[in-house]
């Protein structure tokens, strides 16, 4: 602070608390108050970037989130570090560590810059244009392009940061608590309805906070502090709610809204820890009130981009509000009012201004006088057309302007400056509007986009509703509030009001220079360095949208979204397509509206919540015994059980020849289960599934299949006949969730009529699957009572039980080809019988198995998998499963599609088994299958589903899908592998027990 | 997001549905009369209008309960909503 | 002997929130249609199922919560024992399915039953559930079935900043997790 | 057509680029044109280049509701891939991307295509079986990819979260070495002056109101400009084709639906290739800018108005930091919409139709613009002979009827 940039009587900075900061290595300070912006500004520092591509100095230009060249990045720590970040938004605090970006070896010396003397040569889009050449270099073309391009770093590691989401409802949401917002609020809140206020920056208030002008002034006092009093009373509502830092990042239909609070990017380094950093609110509003202000346009003129140019109002804010000079000898530039607001806040500073530069004719509002007053020399009808100095402004060249605004006339004066203010008028923050679907309208006469239509429930008030005189803000604000909130506050009635009031209005989109165009550089697009050259040839190039200019010069397309390029991108394709601006339409403004960290989008589903996970009721005891685990849709199914140093090929060998040698036991719970009642439930089943159920007697389990309207096969499962009119359904575990809605929509929309109801009973339900020769032995120690004689309880049947007085339901029905049992029983009870099972089996060896082994056994059975052995292109008739389908039926979900042209061809693909020659040789599945090899193409004819080494056969089995399967059966096929091919015949899906005669044993 | 008000339990935020195509398409009572273009028809041919359509929705995460909605896919503002079975409001 | 297990068994004290899972205790889900099985089930209950949306009625006893038009959750505001206690469901499942009035079934288990106590319950809930529950918190005795991160949920307003949540089993302890972790930021 | 090279601006920079040629004119409809392609994006263009520079159809028109290039072609996260399971799309795509590799040179317009690899992610065993299947049926097609395990995965892509203990681990995953990203701009604007000087009329800002036909047979456009005669009409409007087929009163078997993607703030390089996941649910790739390029999934509503819900975007992003928990602090810039038509057995329609004249291109989902340069080559053929070429035979429309589906559901589901 050696230069004595800093003013002491300031209101908003804290001047007692010093923070030290460091900038490219060097420990700096700040106050308390403080943006990083500010406190670079207060100590002299302007470059402090380079610009994406022709590596131009660059400076601090506005103090808000239009800022296209202060981006740095934030922090050293490889997972804290963050990239892109605008000076002028980041509160300082202690500790924070800030470098420049894109610039090596540093932003002092950059050797990239040796790409502004080849700027002749990379006009815009001329990447398309060249690199062709050789063919096969564009990969090296590219590795040195990816290089230079890119801003910040990435970090490397993961965050450490906490985020957040919540959702709010309200009957009101302001969007900005400039005065239009705080009038918006106040009236909302005074009305009793349930009002949220939100402002991105720290405090309240807008620029109207530091408006102390005598040209400003609201029943006779300064306008910041009639404002000052308004926003004292919002304290005392307690259904209004404020949020301050946050912003307002999407305005979705429906007044779904999303807005980013910062909860610690401001705090100290220490203060920041396990805390949230940003919490995303998910807003549904009844009715939105935006209010979001305006931004001021720069001035496109040659070099325009000099570190030490501001936006004037920017600089106004910086000795205003932040005490800051931003330079000591200023010259302003203007075609509007504004920069005489600057002017005047300067000189009440002690800061000298130089000039006004105007190119208006001349002007006699208020404002203008004042500064006319104070001795501020005006060129009037004049132009910069050219600034120099190379790391920060020295000085400016003054032409003054022909009569139609299009060439710089007669003697050039030289105006040395440390720091030029430029105001091209202002732009209304339609943003949000547009995001929300609305429509826009031109006002040509002082060249602005306004909110037109909307569908919604919102308007937008203040000066993104085009007002720009502090009487007409107020006054048309109050109204446009009342009206739609449909109140009558006449709190602001009769205000006394005194406002400055433009009155020339001139505008030029591209100023004229001394120069021919093509030795300039007007910068339109600061970060991404498009100029007024580059839209100029784009349109000669043909390119006629505004859609097409913007890609092509990628103009608009920087990380300020083109926030202070877009209107005059438009301006200068109207102007030289000879079109009216209005009817050019302009570009869609998409969410966010300023970058929103990924964090925040996710709050807290990272992580344990990146996902739901479901256990089932004995998951503890699979995780005491040591399970892996299988993520089966959201579920963790037990995988299979290793013993000390098994490996999972030894666990399942082992489980699944103890499965068949004694006895095995299964968690099934993951099944979907669906309770049916009603008296249409037979019916109801028979046009589900592709089988009869009619006559399915009651304490009966029949197999069923269901089809997709397709024909293809959807899912399986069992299905148990519980009364007349009360069955339980089985359905994979994947599939339940799926089914269960299926079939909901077949009865409330198709069948109506039918007296059905269902009801998931998944959860309620634990599944012990017992299997095994001495699974009846086991369970009849469980349950003593049950009579488990073949006849009483025989195959696919089931049994009420009672276990120690809870009752369960036992299903004698098997997916192993064992003689086996289902108990279920209700969830809270399941882990204990679980346990009483193995306690019961102790004798018999009984081996706990997962999904693996699982599998494994029934695939010696040849029993499928639906979503493994099928994959929504079999239809039962290729899964040689015809008996299946019922030919009685006169209907069921599928059927049609089974005789379709292409459904009923007798060679499709089939499901078959596949032996090895080699029994050891355990295929891969997903192998594809084929007669030859030596003719290409190689035709293939099918693929392995599943696959497996079966230690109760000793051999390697699969079932796989063969064209025309069903006839080729000992036929021999070859499975090329990458390095072998090996040598398979096609055989019977069943493997082992064709007889079925284990299932009684 | 859409808010949807649903026939039964009022206002609800979309992700609490899903949506389940285009309406009125009712499945053939007598598949096996029908020629495969004509089932074709029913299986996979649909208008996919830009502009008023009448479609299927259910409040998955909420009744369970599927019901129509006229909506004008062209802007996506939900016009009406009605029951199943209910005659869809005149365009 | 089996023994009785639940998912969860703890109950946590936080600031404004006390969270803690009831069980055992009875839950039944009705289906019917026509006003005969209203009337039975008011009959053998003496308590009519609510017909109106989103609402409940019940006594000392038991509680039945609107779902949808024609389904119903009913469940007790006691601990039962489960070995000595299977009246309910099978008097009405005798009462409304065995004479084709509706349908009857046993979720007891299908469902756990978390109570959320305190000023802070809705500023919880916030943080993953969509549902608006302005006008829900005034309404005691009102009911909705919506998603809290992602989980379908049924919540009962049993009184003011006192609710009752139904999550299905399998879920449970993922929902109690992330309530347990959203509670350090409210 | 001047041709464009680094001696081209050279020269140019002498004049201030003052003398560039126009990329394309800006033609008036003329009368009558022996075909009209409806639809001016990257595959319509490529329909338009291919019937005038391999069938010597030279009296052809584009016509384009708004701007070249504007749809989908400039809204898509410019993935570029063949290994796909079945014989016939493996054909298909694997053509495209045969034309992909001298593309650039083919038009004189750098497409910046970018031979980086493509990756899928295997998350649970049904996706390990998926993806092997697909590699091995891959390999036979002569299509290079090959299946990685998690190491080889974690080396091939430093930065993905390949630790056991997130919730869905990375099992392995494929990997397609000549697959990749191009520029989407560059493709449509690359076709369109390839065409134009060729002869091809481009005509923007032209709305196809009706077609007229005679009989069962197609007669010529009625358009915002006016009625444009012609004996054929290849439509290739994306997610507007049943607004097309509609006016025939033919129905398609298409829904579009939107889908969205985003980009986050240019960074310096920090992941060069492709990483595509379907259970897990995200992709990603670096731009040349250095944006990362993420793509969200379809809603299951049908819409039209190039927005989406924002739960997809949270998904999408949910599971990029899943997999990426290092980019949490990046930023999303921009998040935009399309509107993809979508077929239900994902795969596309090239195909005649039952009325004479008329053609569609169309139903290419949430994957079309890798096929861009193949599908405009086909198309092209399959008008120009009133016959598909081999390589689309299987892509008719009458496949919905025979139920001989080309399922790609497992490849391509959300895949892209």
């Amino acid at each position: 602070m050696s230069k004595n940039l800093r003013i002491t009587n300031n209101n908003f900075i804290d001047q007692t608390s010093r923070i030290s900061f460091k900038f490219d290595g060097k420990t700096l300070y700040g106050f308390k108050g403080d943006t990083l912006a500010s406190a670079l500004l207060a100590n002299n520092i302007h470059l402090v970037g380079r610009s994406f591509k022709y590596h131009r100095p660059r400076g601090i230009m506005t103090c808000g989130s239009e800022e296209p060249n202060a981006i740095l990045q934030i922090g050293n720590d490889s997972s804290m570090t963050e990239p892109n970040t605008r000076a002028t938004e980041i509160e300082l605090y202690e500790g924070l560590e800030a470098s420049s970006q894109n610039c090596w070896p540093s932003v002092n010396f950059d050797i990239g810059a040796i790409n502004n003397f080849f700027s002749p040569l990379i006009p815009a889009a001329f990447y398309y244009k060249t690199f062709m050449w050789p063919a096969n270099f564009w990969k090296l073309y590219e590795y040195f392009i990816r290089k230079s391009a890119g801003l910040g770093r990435s970090p490397t590691e993961p965050d450490k940061d906490i985020y957040d989401h919540r959702y709010l409802h309200c009957d009101v949401l302001i969007v900005g608590g400039g005065i239009s917002g705080i009038m918006a609020a106040k009236t909302a809140a005074k009305n009793n309805l349930n009002t949220v206020l939100i402002d991105d920056k720290n405090i309240l208030g807008g620029t109207t906070l530091f408006q102390q002008n005598e040209c400003f002034k609201i029943n006779n006092s300064y306008s910041n502090e009639w404002l000052k009093k308004e926003i004292e009373t919002l304290n005392s509502f307690n259904n209004l709610t404020i949020k301050t830092r946050t912003t307002l990042a999407a305005y979705h239909s429906y007044n779904y809204l999303l807005a980013r609070e910062n909860l610690t990017d401001h705090l100290d380094l220490k203060d920041k820890k396990d805390k949230i950093r940003q919490r995303l609110w998910k807003i549904r509003a009844k009715k939105v009130i935006i209010a979001t202000g305006a931004m001021e346009r720069p001035l496109i003129f040659d070099n325009n981009d000099r570190p030490g140019i501001f936006l004037s109002s920017s600089i106004k804010k910086y000795i205003d509000f932040y005490g800051v000079k931003c330079g000591q000898k200023i010259s302003l530039f203007t075609n509007n009012d504004s920069a005489y607001e600057t002017a005047i806040s300067l000189n009440n500073r002690g800061v000298s201004v130089n000039s006004v530069v105007d190119i208006r004719d001349k002007t006699n509002s208020l404002i203008v006088k004042q500064v006319e007053k104070l001795g501020i020399k005006i060129h009037w009808k004049s132009s910069v057309i050219n600034t120099n100095g190379y790391k920060k402004i020295n000085c400016i060249e003054i032409m003054k302007l022909s009569d139609d605004g299009t060439a710089a006339v007669g003697k050039k004066i030289n105006e040395e400056c440390d720091c030029l203010g430029i105001s091209g008028g202002w732009t209304p923050r339609v943003h949000l509007f547009t995001q929300s679907g609305g429509k826009l309208k031109f006002r040509d006469e002082d060249n602005v986009f306004l909110p037109d239509k909307s569908e919604l429930s919102q308007i937008s008030i203040g000066s993104c509703n085009g007002d720009f005189e502090l009487d007409e803000v107020v006054k048309n604000s109050v109204n446009l509030t009342n009206k739609f909130l449909n109140v009558n506050n006449n709190d602001y009635e009769n205000l006394e009001i005194i406002a400055s009031k433009e009155i020339d209005k001139k505008n030029i989109w591209l100023l004229p220079s001394d120069k021919p165009l093509g030795k300039t550089k007007p910068f339109l697009d600061f970060q991404n360095d498009s100029t007024a050259n580059d839209i100029k040839l784009a349109l000669r190039e043909g390119f006629k949208s505004i859609e097409h200019v913007k890609r092509y010069t990628t103009t608009g397309m920087a990380t300020d979204q083109g926030k202070l390029s877009n209107m005059h991108a438009l301006g200068i394709i109207a102007e030289t397509a000879g079109v009216k601006m209005g009817e050019l339409g302009t570009t869609t403004f998409r969410p966010p509206y300023t970058p929103l960290t990924f964090g925040a989008i996710v709050g807290r589903n990272v992580g344990e919540f990146f996902d739901i996970t479901r256990k089932t009721p004995i998951h503890d005891w699979h995780v005491k015994n040591k399970a892996e685990f299988e993520n089966v849709g959201q579920w963790k199914r037990a995988w299979y059980y290793p013993r000390s140093n098994e490996n999972m090929h030894e666990a399942v060998q082992r489980e699944s020849k103890a499965a068949r040698d004694s006895a095995g036991i299964l968690d099934a719970s993951t099944l979907g289960k669906i309770d049916i009642q009603g008296t249409d439930a037979s019916e109801f089943l028979n046009r589900v599934y592709t089988n009869a159920w009619s006559k399915l007697e009651i304490g009966k389990c029949r197999y069923g299949l269901m089809l997709n309207e397709d024909g293809m096969v959807y899912d399986d499962g069992v299905t148990t006949r519980l009364s007349e009119n009360h069955y339980l359904m089985t359905t994979t575990t994947g599939g339940a969730a799926n089914v269960l809605s299926k079939m909901e929509d077949y009865l409330q929309t198709e069948w109506p009529e039918l007296d059905v109801y269902l009801t998931s009973v998944t959860d309620h339900y634990a599944t012990v699957s017992i299997c095994g020769p001495n699974s009846k032995k086991i369970l009849s120690k469980v349950i003593p009572n049950l009579d488990l004689s073949d006849k009483k309880f025989p195959h696919m049947s089931f049994k009420n039980a009672l276990i120690d007085n809870i009752k369960c339901r036992v299903m004698r029905i098997s997916f192993t080809g064992e003689h086996s049992y289902e108990i279920n029983i209700q969830s809270s009870y399941g882990k204990s019988t679980w346990e009483k099972c193995i306690d019961a089996g102790k004798e018999f060896n009984i081996t706990p198995y997962g999904t693996e082994t699982m599998h494994l056994l029934r695939a010696e059975k040849g029993f499928i998998i639906a979503g493994q052995d099928t994959d929504g292109t079999m239809t039962p008739v290729d899964l040689q499963m015809d008996w299946i389908i019922s030919k009685k039926k006169y209907d069921f979900i599928g059927k049609r599609s089974l005789y379709r042209s292409d459904t009923i061809r007798e060679d499709r693909k089939q499901l078959v088994g596949l032996l090895t020659d080699d029994p050891k040789e355990i295929l891969e599945e997903g192998a594809q299958i084929v007669s030859e090899t030596n003719k290409q193409p190689i035709e293939m004819l099918g693929h392995v589903t599943s696959s497996y080494f079966s230690p109760n056969l000793n051999k390697s089995i699969a079932l796989a899908v063969l064209k025309n399967g069903k006839k080729l059966k000992g036929q021999k096929m070859i499975v090329p592998m990458k390095d072998k091919k090996i040598n398979v015949t096609v055989t019977d899906t069943i493997f082992l027990d064709k007889e079925n005669k284990r299932l009684n044993a | 997001m859409f808010l949807i008000n649903c026939p039964y339990c009022g206002e609800r935020d979309q992700s609490e549905f899903s949506a389940g195509g285009e309406a009125h398409i009712e499945r053939p009572k007598q598949p096996t009369e029908l020629s495969d273009d004509q089932w074709a028809e029913f299986l996979f041919m649909r208008k996919n209008i830009k502009g008023i359509q009448y479609e299927r929705w259910n409040h998955t995460h909420g009744c369970r309960k599927w019901f129509n909605m006229v909506r004008d896919t062209s802007n996506d503002k939900i016009h009406a909503v009605y029951k199943m079975g209910e005659k869809p409001p005149v365009k | 002997m089996l023994n009785y297990n639940s998912p969860i068994l703890d109950s946590k004290n936080y600031s404004g929130l006390k969270i803690s899972v009831i069980e055992p205790i009875i839950k039944i889900n009705l289906r019917g249609k026509n006003r005969d099985f209203i009337t039975k089930i008011g009959k053998e209950l003496s308590i009519i199922p609510p017909t109106e949306a989103n609402t409940s009625s019940g006594n000392e006893n038991l509680n039945i919560l609107w779902l949808s038009p024609d389904e119903w959750l009913i469940y007790s505001n006691n601990k039962i024992d489960f070995k000595n206690n299977n009246s309910l469901e099978d008097k009405l499942f005798n009462e409304i399915s065995k004479v084709k009035l509706g349908a009857v079934t046993n979720v007891t288990d299908h469902w756990i039953m978390i109570n959320l106590k305190g000023e802070k319950v809705f500023e919880l809930l916030s943080g993953g559930c969509p549902y608006n529950f302005n006008d829900f918190k005034n309404l005691k005795g009102s009911v909705t079935q919506t998603l809290v991160n992602h989980i379908d949920v049924i919540i009962h307003n049993k009184d003011i900043n006192d609710l009752n949540l139904f999550v299905r089993r399998s879920f449970s302890e993922h929902l109690w997790s992330w309530i347990n972790d959203g509670s350090r930021f409210i | 057509m001047k041709k464009y090279s680094i001696f081209a601006l050279i020269k140019n920079a002498y004049t201030y680029h003052e003398n560039w040629q126009k990329a394309w004119r800006d033609p008036e409809p003329k009368k009558e044109y022996d075909a009209i392609i409806i639809g001016g994006g990257g595959h319509g263009l490529a329909t338009a280049f291919y019937l005038a520079k391999k069938h010597s159809m030279k009296n052809i028109a584009v016509v384009e509701k708004g701007w070249i290039g504007g749809g989908n072609t400039g809204r898509n996260t410019t993935i570029i891939r063949s290994n796909y399971l079945w014989d016939a799309s493996a054909g298909l795509y694997d053509h495209a991307l045969k034309i992909w590799e001298g593309l650039s040179q083919e038009l004189n317009y750098n497409v910046m295509f970018s031979q980086r690899g493509v990756m899928n992610l295997a998350h649970n065993l049904q996706d390990v079986r998926d993806l092997k299947r697909r590699t091995h049926a891959n390999r036979l097609n002569g299509i290079d990819a090959v299946w990685l395990n998690t190491n080889e995965v974690k080396k091939f892509c430093p930065i993905i979260n390949t630790s056991p203990n997130i919730r869905y681990p990375v099992l392995g995953g494929t990997l397609q070495r000549r697959a990749g990203t191009a520029r989407h701009d560059a493709v449509a604007w690359g076709y369109a002056r390839g065409a134009d000087a060729m002869g091809v009329d481009i005509i923007q800002n032209c709305e196809v109101k009706g077609i007229r036909r005679n009989g069962d047979r197609v007669e010529g456009i009625e358009t915002t400009k006016g009625f444009i005669k012609t004996k054929k009409i290849g439509v290739v409007a994306a997610g507007h084709s049943s607004i097309i087929a509609n006016m025939v009163d033919l129905k398609l078997p298409l829904e579009s639906k939107p889908l969205q993607a985003l980009v986050s703030e240019p960074v310096k390089p920090i992941i060069d290739t492709v990483v595509m996941s379907n259970a897990v649910h995200a992709y990603v790739s670096q731009s040349d800018k250095g944006e990362l390029v993420i793509g969200a999934g379809t809603d299951a509503y049908i819409s039209y108005t190039q927005r989406g819900s924002h739960d997809v975007v949270e998904g999408t992003l949910k599971a990029i930091l899943e997999l990426y928990p290092i980019f949490s602090r990046m930023k999303m810039l921009r998040q935009w919409g399309g509107i993809v038509d979508i077929c239900p057995d994902a795969s596309p329609i090239i195909s005649k139709t039952h009325i004479k004249g008329l053609y569609f291109n169309c139903g290419w989902g949430t994957g079309g613009f890798k096929a861009t340069p193949g599908s405009g080559d086909l198309f092209a053929h399959t008008i120009a002979n009133d016959e598909p070429h081999k390589l689309n035979a299987d892509f008719n429309i009458n496949r919905f009827v025979s139920g001989d589906l080309v399922d790609e559901h497992g490849a391509a589901a959300v895949a892209h």
